[in-house]
């Protein structure tokens, strides 16, 4: 049965269903509501469909490989191949999309008769069917096809929500950014190209060694950056707090679930399968940008109010994360560790799992959080938890996740990634012990600076009374949100508890790399459920998982039931000085974060504007109203993109010139281009 | 018997612990020239706060009800996979360095959220600073657990006891290094001079008092509780990861009194020390917390360096 | 070398260099027809070589396309449009002629030497040719008027049919008489286009038409 | 056969609607006439495409590169016909054109139509010539079509730049017959017989020569810097005639370079024409990407855009190899996108009256369908998967990048500044709040019908050639590929 499923017809039935549905959707783009039912039950039949498929690729004896139709362009083939790394991308795409798909199908109702149901529905089946062929092409070409539907499929959707100019601004820096990183991309696959005569991924692989170091260095650094563009690494990470608020929030949760972790997956798949070996320095690099996305982006979420813009930042930092273990694992195959190697990358791969969970939920509670309240600013709201107890509940989940509190999945794959920096610190030479040393306290503060913003987050969202009207009016979601997001955070726990047995699989996929072959099998990162790293470390989550139940099980009985029965419990107002308490007075979701701010306001220079009203103009003395906005200078505009904006524009202005509108001017240059190419070429 | 005693042996952090604050109270008492209560009062007080009725805030959801129990049942569990007196007990296999500090954390959480719930102006401002130091403070917890780990090769909480007493003191310096780095941080965690004041409730000082405000009747008593837990907890793991002589190996009931006496000696002695802190210096400037929090993970880097 | 040939090129050459010097339209128009005039007498020359019919009829065509139509032409223009005829230049006569002697001595480089050899005997004759034409683009860049424009255009067009004869190069009577189509309905296409320039700007200068400057 | 039909049709099209007072019946003389082009051109490509390749000695004669571009150019010669009557219909209610306008458009469009595809067809170098030179004049009455003063400027500019530069190219194209002696006067020289003699030309002369060919016929193929007439009269002929003078007859003038490119690759090596194609290639590709970033206007936009893509064709031909193959498939997507979007300004310009960026917004919700193939075409010309032209883009890149590595990045930053201007300026208009008094819905069904089918047709033939065409494409690469 699995074999049905990783083979070419399966996969063509995979595309099918994504293609029916969004072929169905833009038929019915007349009708909101068959659109609807019809582009997302085709997206959650498809993405189950992908399940199957991933599942059937990760059980194969052998990579599954194929070629499917036949192009016009010699070098481009419709070529996939499912190993065991795509089958593993395959599978969390195709889970997030699904739960995602089912989300959507109450979440989108609220653009009927707005915004036309049918494009969205296009684009968004477009957008997972390209996600999935970029985790499957096995040919450069095909895979830049694969990206660009992606891309632009995803842009669309950022765009979808019209009216709203920032919403415009936010896709056309989206675009823009994912453009340039494409640009990068090319280049990279081009140098390779040139090396090893094709554009196919295994031809490249085995061509790998006549690749020079330079071509290879050239091409590793022009992947950072294309790549690194998509997975959000600072600095290329500005489109992202812009792109994912402005889009409908299931795909936001799939934008910052899965399609940022396309970059990884490419950055693996170039670096480890088709360029290795490798110099040391490429480890490095590869740390030392998840060290500095990770603490940057977790210091910017708590700068933000705008709770999908914290979600984006928070992306960036689990980028972040994730570059960490994969940079050390680069490292230590550099220095000839491929047992801690196969450590780090497992981290890598369980944290990308971990993330695409807790990160698309907490998107969707977003989502429904916006839905109902109709704002995303956290300032306006206030008190949920009483109004949607189901989503404050799944969102707490999230937030504990996210913020890698034991038992959830965030933790075990946060615990593998310090495993790894650990062992980098613990046996490597001092050549690279101080990266190590900052990679590790870098990801430390992170958790802890991770655990306030969780806090800031929750409690402003969901805690204490609602700051507006909106948010006094906020119901439950509807059926099918819920739906989507229950089960999102039950694997939330459930990829925690067995993360032990979820360690071992991604030690097969990652396993299976051709850098791993040839070695002996190395230890195994798991046995009877816990996992370890080697003879330093080992944590049993189920036993992790007990205690914690327990003891809370223990205290709560105790509490509520053995003892203490006898006390009245009454309810009263909050204790307020004396003066009316109303929701001003709540603790802001800036004055929260402006501490850490200030603490922190060397590397992110904020900025602060008061103003004073005053009932008496003259004295001063007694203030009707004071404001102050906390912001966040956004120093990569400033010294870096505003700059090359300015020298191209400046370059475009030189260049317009020549456009003089004087005849004799034009005919000069015909005149001055024969006798210069007559000059030159003679 | 042994199971019955490592059963013992996670009760004993409840029980002992108001005895600790109690200790550090008379101890301070006497340090500024006071008689002091008695080192029973905390128990008394909790015993005070268990039996006196409850309000609770109109504004306060589940999680406010809720987290006490939380707080309290996490400062249990840590407890449970720290080594208090014995190295063998069942829980040893649990104990890692970072789930230890990941499973308090999650009591730091919910105390935060608690403190939110209420949208008293005073708790959300708790929740604040107590977000922002413990933030700050899990750089330096986790770097000086790291130093003992790479000296011991293990980040087993057991493991590493049980190597830094036989190889301790090649590594000495360290050690010391990371020490002080540890105890900066236990101050820090535990709302202690110079961090934050535990005894006052003033609006610019307090942090952890702060975000308990809206607690009355058996919570607050379940907090204070698990606020003392707490510290034991912190205390247990300085004396127990940094100066592990005295812990025991193997069961007998000579090596156990050895063992008792010995952990109860090291501890008295942090107390002595905390409660000289807290008598001598003031409470700090907020703004000039991360400083010495930074100072404490400066102090584990400077070790790691050591080291190697 | 003949004598009569090097006449008629100089004269060619020269009408060229003189469209540059005069400031007076009506004379660059005489000076055009006196240049075709000297085409004309070129082609006649070949005509007379050969004898064949067809090229009479060329000659015919020419000499009454280039000489009498345009003559025609640009004196009604010039009569027609006297204020708005500019002919005045952006550099200054002792710079233009500097420019037009780097040319000449361009077309007199070993860059053009392989041209020049095309017809040995013919060698000086051709790199006069060539400096015809680019004395002739110069023209149009330097002249503000869109009458110099046109005749520009034509001398270049003369100069290369000159470069054409003395390099043995002249093309079969068809193909000439498909060229002399072309100029014709180019001469009235240009002559149409400069009333109604008039008509809405006012002037015949190239200066007037910059409002298209992207 | 066809070539015969194709001449005489067209002139008896334009002879006819010169007598007939019937605007029906000019309308259905054009559209019937474009339809029997197409279908000669049709055959033309079908029987190229066959062994019996046309005869090399005849008056016409055919090759597969030509028998492509005779094709395209029937293709949108027959949608801009189509268009051109919807167009003008709409421009006549409106009150800006009467009938005589009209009449004389039909006449001039026509004519154009012949001057193309006879440059393409006939055997003779100089006949083409003066074919190309007949384009200019053929459509320099079409740019000032509107009789304003900036189209009068842009006529005129049109006219003595591209006069100015096909009579260098002439002056080029008579150097080839140097080794003809005596011959070059006899009777009408085919192509063969040039490239047969082309073995005695000197190598110095063929190479000024070739200077001059791609000097002057590089004016009217717009490669800058010779392309300063390009943006004008695009931006200010009809929007029909822009398509057809941005889709097709800017490839004939590059084809005849070609033409003059093998012959001088025969003494030569492919070498020198291909840096000298390169070079005018490059330029012209970031002289594009540079200026396209601030432009205001969103015709000059899709000109500048004209000039980029025949600066990438140039680039693949400069390059050879796999090059080739990509520059010619090139040619075809963009003699097929460019007209589509020239086609939708028109459709925007009709209903804002403006070719200002900065006037244009909302047209999403003014002309929704209009505004989904503006997009459309905005990447397909931009080279966005899965249009074709990413292909063709990535094929000249790395023909590049295996040959000039330099030259290869240069132009992929170029590519991706060009992409970041085009969709800033697309972006702009699209979106946004339309102008409140405006009604919504589309102007009428054609309009964007005909932009639609070319567009559905390219993102057909990326991935799908059919036998006959890719046939041609065979041919035409090992001919013209060194």
């Amino acid at each position: 049965m699995t074999e049905f499923f990783a083979s070419s017809r399966g996969f063509v039935v995979l595309l099918l269903l994504f293609a029916i549905g969004a072929a169905g959707s833009l038929l019915f783009n007349k009708n909101d509501r068959q659109a609807n039912y019809w582009s997302n039950l085709f997206a959650c039949a498809g993405s189950l469909w992908g399940m199957f498929v991933a599942i059937g690729a990760l059980v194969a004896p052998e990579p599954v490989a194929f070629t499917l139709g036949f192009s016009p362009f010699s070098l481009l083939r419709f070529s996939f191949l499912l190993d065991r790394l795509a089958a593993f991308f395959l599978f969390v795409i195709s889970l997030i999309a699904f739960f995602c798909s089912i989300y959507a199908i109450d979440y989108v109702k609220h653009y009927y008769g707005k915004y036309g149901i049918g494009t969205l529905g296009f684009f968004y089946n477009i957008f997972i069917a390209g996600m999935l062929l970029v985790a499957s092409a096995a040919n450069g070409l095909f895979f830049l096809v694969a990206w660009e539907i992606m891309s632009v499929a995803s842009f669309f959707l950022v765009i979808h929500d019209r009216d709203e100019q920032e919403n415009i601004r936010a896709g056309l820096l989206y675009l823009i950014m994912t453009h340039l990183g494409t640009a990068f991309i090319i280049a990279a696959f081009l140098l390779l190209y040139r090396s090893t005569g094709s554009f196919d991924f295994s031809a490249i692989q085995s061509g790998g060694a006549a690749i020079s170091p330079v071509v290879k260095n050239a091409v590793f650094v022009l992947s950072l950056i294309g790549f690194g563009t998509k997975a959000g690494i600072i600095p290329l990470h500005v489109w992202l707090p812009a792109a994912h608020p402005a889009a409908p929030s299931h795909i936001s949760g799939l934008m910052s679930g899965v399609m940022i972790k396309t970059g990884i997956y490419m950055m693996i798949r170039v670096f480890l399968d088709l360029l290795a070996p490798f110099p040391l320095w490429w480890g490095v690099v590869l740390l030392i940008a998840g060290a500095v996305s990770a603490l940057l982006g977790v210091l910017y979420a708590l700068a933000e109010h705008d709770i999908k813009k914290l979600l984006a930042y928070h992306s960036i930092e689990n980028i972040g994360i994730i570059l960490l273990g994969l940079g050390s694992a680069l490292t230590f195959l550099s220095l000839q560790l491929p047992t801690l190697a196969l450590l780090g990358l497992v981290a890598s791969l369980f944290h990308t799992l971990n993330h695409a969970t807790f990160k698309s939920l907490l998107f969707l509670g977003a989502g429904a959080v916006i839905n109902q309240t109709h704002t995303r600013n956290m300032e306006e709201l206030g008190g949920l938890i009483r109004l949607m107890p189901q989503t404050a509940l799944l969102f707490l989940t999230g937030s504990m996740a996210i913020s890698a509190l034991p038992p959830f999945n965030g933790f075990f794959s946060e615990w593998l990634t310090f495993q790894s920096l650990f062992q980098g610190i613990a046996a490597t030479d001092s050549r690279t012990i101080w990266v190590f040393v900052i990679a590790a306290g870098s990801l430390a503060f992170t958790g802890g600076l991770a655990l306030a913003c969780f806090v800031k987050a929750f409690g402003a969202v969901f805690l204490a009374r609602p700051r507006s009207n909106e948010a006094q009016h906020a119901r439950e979601p509807s059926f099918f949100m819920l739906a989507g997001m229950w089960p999102l955070a039950a694997l939330s726990l459930l990829f925690g508890i067995v993360s032990g047995y979820v360690a071992n699989i991604l030690q097969d996929v990652a396993g299976t790399l051709s850098v791993f072959q040839g070695f002996p099998s190395p230890f195994l990162l798991a046995e009877t459920g816990r996992i370890s790293a080697g003879g330093f470390s080992f944590v049993s989550p189920p036993v992790v998982f007990l205690l914690l139940l327990i003891a809370l099980f223990a205290v709560f009985t105790a509490f509520n039931f053995l003892f203490f029965k006898k006390q009245k419990t009454t309810f009263g107002p909050t204790w307020d000085c004396g003066a009316d308490l109303t929701p001003r007075m709540e603790i802001t979701s800036t004055g929260f974060a402006r501490s850490i701010i200030l603490i922190f306001k060397g590397i992110m220079k904020p900025t602060m504007l008061k103003s004073v009203e005053c009932r008496d103009g003259e004295t001063r003395y007694l203030p009707k109203s004071r404001e102050i906005r906390l912001g966040i200078s956004n120093i990569y505009d400033t010294c870096l993109y505003k700059p090359a904006q300015d020298l191209a524009l400046r370059f475009s202005l030189y260049a317009r010139k020549m456009q003089s509108g004087l005849i004799n001017m034009y005919i000069l240059y015909i005149l001055a281009a024969l006798l210069g190419a007559l000059y030159f070429s003679l | 018997m042994h199971t019955f005693f490592d059963i013992l042996q996670i009760l004993l952090i409840p029980l002992a612990s108001p005895l600790i604050t109690g200790v550090i109270k008379k101890l301070k008492a006497k340090f500024q020239n006071r008689r002091g209560a008695s080192v029973f009062q905390p128990y008394r007080d909790l015993w005070k706060l268990f039996h006196k009725d409850e309000v609770i805030s109109q504004d306060a959801s589940w999680i406010f009800r809720l987290a006490p129990c939380i707080v309290f049942a996490v400062t249990l569990a840590v407890g449970a996979i720290i080594p208090l007196i014995d190295l063998a007990t069942f829980a040893a296999p649990a104990g890692d360095l970072l789930t230890v500090i990941y499973i308090s954390a999650i009591g730091t959480f919910f105390l935060a959220l608690a403190g939110l719930d209420t949208g008293s102006a005073f708790g959300g401002f708790g929740s604040s600073r107590e977000m922002t130091v413990s933030a700050l403070a899990e750089g330096g917890l986790l770097f000086s657990f790291l130093v003992l780990a790479l000296v011991a090769g293990s980040a087993n909480l057991f493991s590493i006891a049980d190597s830094i007493l036989t190889t301790g003191n090649f590594y000495l310096q360290p050690i010391v290094l990371a020490g002080i780095g540890f105890f900066i941080v236990l101050l820090a965690e535990n709302g202690r001079f110079p961090f934050d004041n535990p005894a006052t409730h003033l609006e610019l000082t307090m942090i952890h008092e702060a975000m308990l405000l809206e607690y009355s009747g058996r919570r607050l008593a379940l907090m204070e509780w698990a606020a003392a837990n707490k510290l034991f907890v912190f205390m247990t793991l300085g004396a127990n990861l940094f100066f592990p002589w005295g812990l025991m190996h193997t069961f007998s009931p000579g090596a156990l009194a050895a063992a008792v006496v010995i952990f109860l000696l090291k501890i008295a002695a942090l107390c002595l020390a905390i409660a000289f802190i807290e008598s001598t210096i003031a409470k700090f400037r907020f703004f000039r917390l991360p400083d010495i929090l930074f100072v404490s993970f400066t102090l584990n880097i400077v070790a790691i360096g050591l080291i190697k | 070398m003949n004598m009569n040939l090097q006449f008629l090129a100089m004269t060619i050459f020269l009408t060229t260099i003189f469209f540059h010097i005069i400031r007076r339209n009506s004379y660059t128009a005489s000076a055009y027809a006196v240049q075709s005039l000297a085409v004309v007498l070129l082609l006649f020359r070949s005509f007379l070589a050969t004898g064949s019919l067809s090229m009479l009829l060329t000659v015919i065509l020419v000499l009454a396309i280039k000489v009498f139509l345009a003559l025609h032409l640009f004196s009604n223009f010039v009569k027609k449009y006297k204020p708005g005829v500019s002919a005045t230049a952006y550099l200054n006569l002792p710079l233009t002629l500097i420019v037009v002697a780097a040319l000449s001595a361009f077309a007199h480089s070993r860059v053009f030497a392989p041209l020049a050899a095309i017809v040995p005997e013919n060698a000086a004759l051709l790199s006069l040719g060539i400096a015809g034409m680019l004395i002739s683009l110069l023209l149009m860049v330097n002249r503000k008027g869109i009458l110099s424009q046109i005749i520009g255009v034509l001398s270049l067009e003369n100069s290369i049919v000159v470069f054409g004869l003395f390099a043995g190069l002249e093309q079969s009577a068809i193909l000439q008489i498909g060229i002399m189509f072309n100029i014709l309905v180019w001469l009235i296409i240009t002559s149409i286009f400069s009333s109604m320039i008039y008509r809405h700007f006012g002037a015949l200068e190239t200066a007037e038409m910059t409002s298209l400057k992207e | 056969m066809e070539p015969l039909l194709i001449t005489g049709t067209l002139l008896l099209a334009a002879l006819l609607t010169l007598l007939m007072k019937n605007l029906r019946a000019i309308e259905l003389i054009s559209v019937s006439a474009a339809v029997a082009v197409f279908i000669a051109a049709l055959k033309i490509a079908l029987g190229a495409s066959a062994p019996r390749a046309s005869n090399p000695d005849g008056f016409f004669s055919i090759d597969a590169l030509g028998a492509i571009i005779a094709l395209t150019i029937a293709v949108v010669g027959l949608a801009a016909a189509v268009y051109s009557v919807f167009y003008l219909r709409v421009e006549m209610a409106k009150g800006i054109i009467g009938f005589h306008r009209v009449r004389q458009y039909f006449i001039l469009f026509n004519l154009f139509l012949l001057a193309m595809l006879f440059a393409v067809m006939v055997n003779n170098p100089i006949l083409m010539w003066i074919a190309i030179e007949s384009t200019t004049l053929s459509t320099v009455f079409l740019i000032s079509f509107y009789d304003k003063p900036t189209a009068l400027e842009a006529a005129w500019k049109y006219l003595i730049i591209n006069s100015t530069g096909l009579l260098l190219g002439f002056f080029g194209t008579l150097l080839y017959f140097t080794p003809l002696g005596e011959a070059a006067g006899q009777g009408l020289t085919g192509w063969k017989t040039l490239a047969a003699h082309a073995a005695h030309l000197d190598p110095m002369i063929a190479k000024i020569a070739f200077v001059f060919v791609l000097i002057g016929y590089g004016t009217k193929v717009g490669l800058a810097p010779m392309h300063t007439w390009l943006p004008d009269a695009h931006s200010k002929a009809p929007a029909p005639i822009s398509a057809l003078l941005s889709g097709v007859l800017l490839n004939i003038a590059l084809y005849a370079v070609l033409r003059f490119k093998l012959l001088t690759d025969a003494v030569t090596g492919g070498a020198f024409t291909g840096k000298l194609l390169l070079a005018f290639g490059l330029f012209s590709i970031i002289i594009s990407a540079l200026i396209m970033l601030t432009l205001q206007n969103y015709k000059r936009l899709l000109a500048y855009s004209s000039i980029e893509n025949m600066g990438i064709a140039a680039l693949g031909f400069g390059v050879g190899g796999a090059g080739v193959f990509a520059a010619i498939l090139h040619i075809i997507y963009h003699a097929l996108v460019k007209p589509a979007l020239f086609f939708l300004a028109g459709n925007i310009f009709l209903k804002y009256s403006s070719t200002k960026i900065s006037r244009i917004s909302g047209v999403i919700s003014a002309l929704p369908i209009t505004a989904v193939l503006f997009l459309a075409g905005f990447l397909a010309v931009t080279g966005t998967p899965p249009f074709g032209i990413f292909f063709t883009k990535i094929y000249v890149l790395f023909a590049c990048m295996t040959m000039y590595p330099l030259a290869g990045f240069i132009a992929i930053a170029a590519f991706a500044l060009l992409f970041i201007d085009f969709l800033k300026q697309a972006m702009a208009m699209i979106f946004g709040e339309k102008p409140a008094e405006m009604p919504m819905g589309e102007i009428s069904p054609p309009l964007w019908a005909i932009p639609l089918a070319l567009l559905a047709t390219v993102l057909l033939l990326s991935f799908y050639l059919p036998e006959f065409l890719l046939e041609l494409i065979t041919q035409a690469v090992e001919k013209y590929a060194l």
